[in-house]
């Protein structure tokens, strides 16, 4: 976003809404074991508050997250995901396997974690992603 | 590490493609060499697959350890270890062959196309390995949306053509998708060893008859079968070489593996699949014929390679639908010729391209001298595309042919003659231009930096190699790949 | 072209209408789907993966590895825009601003 | 057949939902539209899908103590099956977007004739 379409009214409501929004995304993930929720879903929110701060403010405020920690976001946030279903490899299981995981738990308790973790990646990815393609999609880059 | 094998072999080029874009930021060398390392491992893991499933039979992986209907579990034969090997060893020439086409890009751009690339490489190895129909969606789509970005860095030439695929692809894989949809319905499962189990005794059902034309046309129109072809040709003509390379050579050709995989593997050949198969035959027939005769048409040379693509994968589907065990090997032996000597005619083409910027065939007077070694690859894969003897071309043909007379197939045999003779001219054509017509003017020789001449040089090299090889590949391999117990159907 | 256009919706849509007499009715508890596969992840999912929502079960660990491809297109994606817009990813300004 | 009984009647809403999504995609100009009839096309498949898990007087998908038979839940998996395919869904859009973004910074126009023609000039 060139121009920020920010204004007294905007800021003030934006300031009011963004911690809100935050500690639902982030409800959102823990809660998804128990009920309706999860990465996916927590991601799009969390990604939403920051997309929310560049409409208003533009990407130079603080708050925006610079599409080159949106990407390294992303890159982790996958990582994360594929790194363990890596170890439970290392730990002679399938790949993906969270039940091996040397966790001092039982083994459904290791599984629940498991699902945990992923969450937490897809979480990363989802908003580092859908950030950097609201920048893509909003900036102007070389024309042809 | 080793029992790991099916699951890494998708792992590793994503986890290489995370990898990638920021490191090129820091150093594109580094980036790059990354990721040919990965493919490099791909290719190591592809062949030990393939070793070990010629050896000891099928490989189940349970991903999750969870037991296969339930969980998503891979399933590596002889057909889709070839295959994974087919799709790494030609990924690592047009990874090499990318170089020095990025290399006035900036930092950022050079890192995600060679991310995009591996993710290409990963959605393409999920679909061959995956023993789950929803699993190989996913990675349909993820094959497909890399191969979009990719396609579109031509130019806005590019763009157009590639918007025009994204609508035509994304209802293919909707149909795919609805196809899964229906055969869920009736069995209730995913899986594809126990879809076959379940639908024992479902295939006069008429939810299952509608589950295969969807499925069958959504993969049709992603293998680019003549009457659903139309999105091809623009979308190869306008892309970047080493990406029109790789996609020309294996991209469609996992289709027809799907294809293969779902009717004949899975469903069995039976009741619908069966009438699919008989319709595909027909397509096919007109198909050879019909990418023939357009590609006689075009005064474009990447046009023309693209039309030729359209008539030699219907070669493919024309084997696989005759059904004869000769005819089926030959398909399998033509998908593994036809990527090899395809992908070295557009990586030529490519470099003539770039270095000279001509594509009409006109333009091409005094090629042969301009760029000799380029040519000389360009005219090796040529003659394997027209089936010259001791070129891995006329191998495949052999055993098509061979194949259409066992099943008696006269109209198929008539065509496979004629789709060849219309080959010769069309690329004969283009070689007589090149080496025989005397150029105007004395033009200098400038031939392609070693990172673009190798690959194209190895790719010719192994037109060669398989033609020699050719009593081995197909005792050693090919024949352990074929599907046992499918009757086909016959007209 | 407009003919074509509606030849293939008519098409598409008698064989769709075709297929409904084959498919299970709404909510019917005896179809395939509800008989097969599924009644192991209610029966058994919570004690296996300690997740009493069945569907984060299925999806983060019975099918993981269908949400770790899932992960990756949405990543596919987002490279993707990166690289057809052409959007600069370094900073702008490090060593180069006048 | 039982043609037009009440448990049937999604599956028209399927087909009609599909067919208007392909025709659109076939017959508009705009290449906007026609990225929306893509996406109308994708929602008439997760209907279809998740019609499938719905079992008369199911509950939600989450174990409940109280509650022990089966068929007292939905079925969960083509939900979590189209949790995937929505976001399939997404990407895909996005990526279309971004096309469509780079042609009409081009040639300041979405309808498919006049990009076509303007194509055509340039060659």
């Amino acid at each position: 976003m060139k121009t920020p379409f920010g204004s007294l009214l905007l800021d003030a409501a934006c300031r009011l809404m963004v911690p809100f929004i935050l500690l639902f995304a982030l409800y959102v993930v823990a809660h998804g074991h128990d009920s309706p929720g999860g990465g996916f879903q927590g991601g799009t929110i969390l990604a939403a508050t920051m997309i929310l701060m560049r409409m208003v403010h533009g990407q130079e405020h603080l708050w925006g997250l610079h599409r080159l920690s949106a990407l390294r976001l992303a890159c982790a946030g996958i990582a994360l995901y594929a790194g363990i279903g890596l170890l439970s490899v290392l730990w002679q299981g399938q790949y993906l396997d969270y039940g091996v995981l040397p966790l001092p738990v039982s083994t459904a308790r290791a599984h629940a974690l498991g699902i945990l973790g992923i969450e937490i990646g897809v979480v990363m990815a989802v908003a580092g992603v859908f950030v950097l393609m609201f920048d893509a999609l909003t900036a102007w880059g070389e024309d042809d | 590490m080793t029992a790991h094998v099916p699951a890494l072999l998708v792992v590793l080029p994503l986890l290489a493609a995370v990898l990638v874009p920021l490191l090129a930021l820091r150093s594109v060398p580094l980036a790059q060499l990354i990721a040919m390392l990965s493919v490099g491992g791909v290719i190591l893991g592809a062949g030990l697959a393939l070793r070990r499933v010629l050896i000891h039979g099928t490989w189940h992986y349970a991903l999750g350890g969870w037991a296969p209907p339930w969980g998503i579990e891979y399933v590596i034969d002889p057909l889709a270890a070839g295959m994974a090997l087919l799709i790494s060893s030609m990924a690592l020439p047009a990874l090499l062959y990318a170089g020095p086409v990025v290399a006035a890009w900036s930092a950022g751009q050079v890192g995600a196309f060679y991310s995009l690339f591996l993710l290409l490489v990963t959605g393409l190895l999920g679909m061959v390995v995956t023993g789950d129909v929803f699993n190989l969606y996913v990675f349909l789509e993820i094959s497909s949306l890399a191969a979009y970005a990719l396609l579109a860095t031509g130019g806005i030439r590019a763009v157009v053509a590639t918007f025009r695929y994204l609508l035509i692809g994304t209802i293919a894989a909707t149909f795919y998708l609805l196809g899964v949809g229906y055969l869920y319905a009736i069995t209730g499962t995913l899986n594809m060893a126990d879809l076959t189990a379940q639908l024992a005794t479902l295939h006069t059902s008429s939810a299952f008859v509608v589950a295969v034309a969807f499925l069958a046309i959504g993969l049709a129109i992603k293998a680019a079968l003549f009457p659903l072809h139309a999105w091809l040709p623009d979308v190869y003509t306008y892309a970047p070489a080493p990406v029109s390379g790789f996609i020309a050579a294996v991209m469609a050709k996992v289709s027809v593996y799907a294809l293969l995989r779902l009717l004949v593997f899975v469903l069995r050949a039976e009741g619908a699949a069966g009438q699919a198969l008989l319709l595909l035959h027909w397509a096919a027939v007109v198909a050879v014929l019909a990418g023939a005769l357009l590609a006689l048409a075009q005064q474009d040379l990447r046009r023309m390679l693209a039309y030729s693509s359209v008539g030699q994968m219907a070669t493919i589907v024309l084997g696989i639908t005759l059904g004869t065990p000769a005819a089926l090997l030959g398909a399998l032996l033509h998908m593994l010729n036809h990527a090899v000597m395809k992908g070295c005619l557009f990586l030529a083409l490519g470099g003539v391209q770039w270095r000279t910027g001509q594509v009409q065939l006109a333009d091409f007077v005094g090629m042969g001298q301009r760029m000799p070694l380029t040519m000389a690859a360009f005219g090796v894969a040529a003659a394997s595309m027209i089936g010259l003897p001791p070129t891995a071309g006329f191998f495949s043909k052999w055993y098509l042919l061979t194949g259409a007379l066992e099943a008696q197939d006269w109209l198929a045999v008539l065509v496979l003659v004629g789709s060849s003779v219309l080959s010769l001219i069309y690329f004969f054509r283009v070689l007589e231009v090149a080496y025989f017509r005397q150029p105007g003017v004395q033009a200098l020789q400038r031939e392609l930096p070693w990172r673009m001449l190798t690959p194209m040089v190895v790719l010719a090299t192994l037109v060669v190699l398989l033609g020699v090889w050719n009593q081995v590949i197909v005792t050693q391999v090919l024949q352990y790949a074929l599907p046992h117990g499918v009757a086909w159907p016959r007209t | 072209m407009r003919a074509l256009v509606w030849l293939v919706v008519l098409l598409v849509g008698s064989v769709l209408i075709y297929a409904e007499g084959g498919l299970p009715r709404l909510g019917d508890a005896h179809a395939p789907p509800a008989r097969h596969v599924s009644p192991r992840y209610i029966e058994r999912s919570h004690t296996e993966t300690g997740t009493p929502n069945f569907v984060t079960a299925i999806l983060a660990d019975y099918r993981a590895y269908d949400t770790l491809g899932e992960t990756t297109v949405i990543f596919t994606a987002g490279l993707a825009c990166v690289l057809i817009l052409r959007v600069q990813l370094q900073r702008p300004g490090r060593g180069r601003r006048p | 057949m039982g043609m037009l009984s009440l448990g049937a009647l999604h599956y028209w809403l399927v087909a009609c939902l599909l067919l208007i999504g392909l025709h659109s995609m076939l017959a508009q100009r705009n290449l906007l539209k026609k990225l929306m009839a893509m996406n109308i096309m994708q929602v008439a498949v997760i209907v279809f899908f998740i019609a499938l898990a719905a079992k008369t007087g199911g509950t939600v998908p989450i174990d409940t103590p109280s509650i022990k038979q089966v068929d007292a839940y939905i079925n969960p998996l083509p939900h979590a099956l189209m949790l995937t395919a929505i976001v399939v869904g997404v990407s895909t859009t996005g990526v279309a977007l971004a096309l469509l973004i780079r042609l009409y910074r081009r040639y300041g126009t979405l309808e498919e004739p006049e990009v076509l023609a303007q194509l055509m000039e340039s060659a």
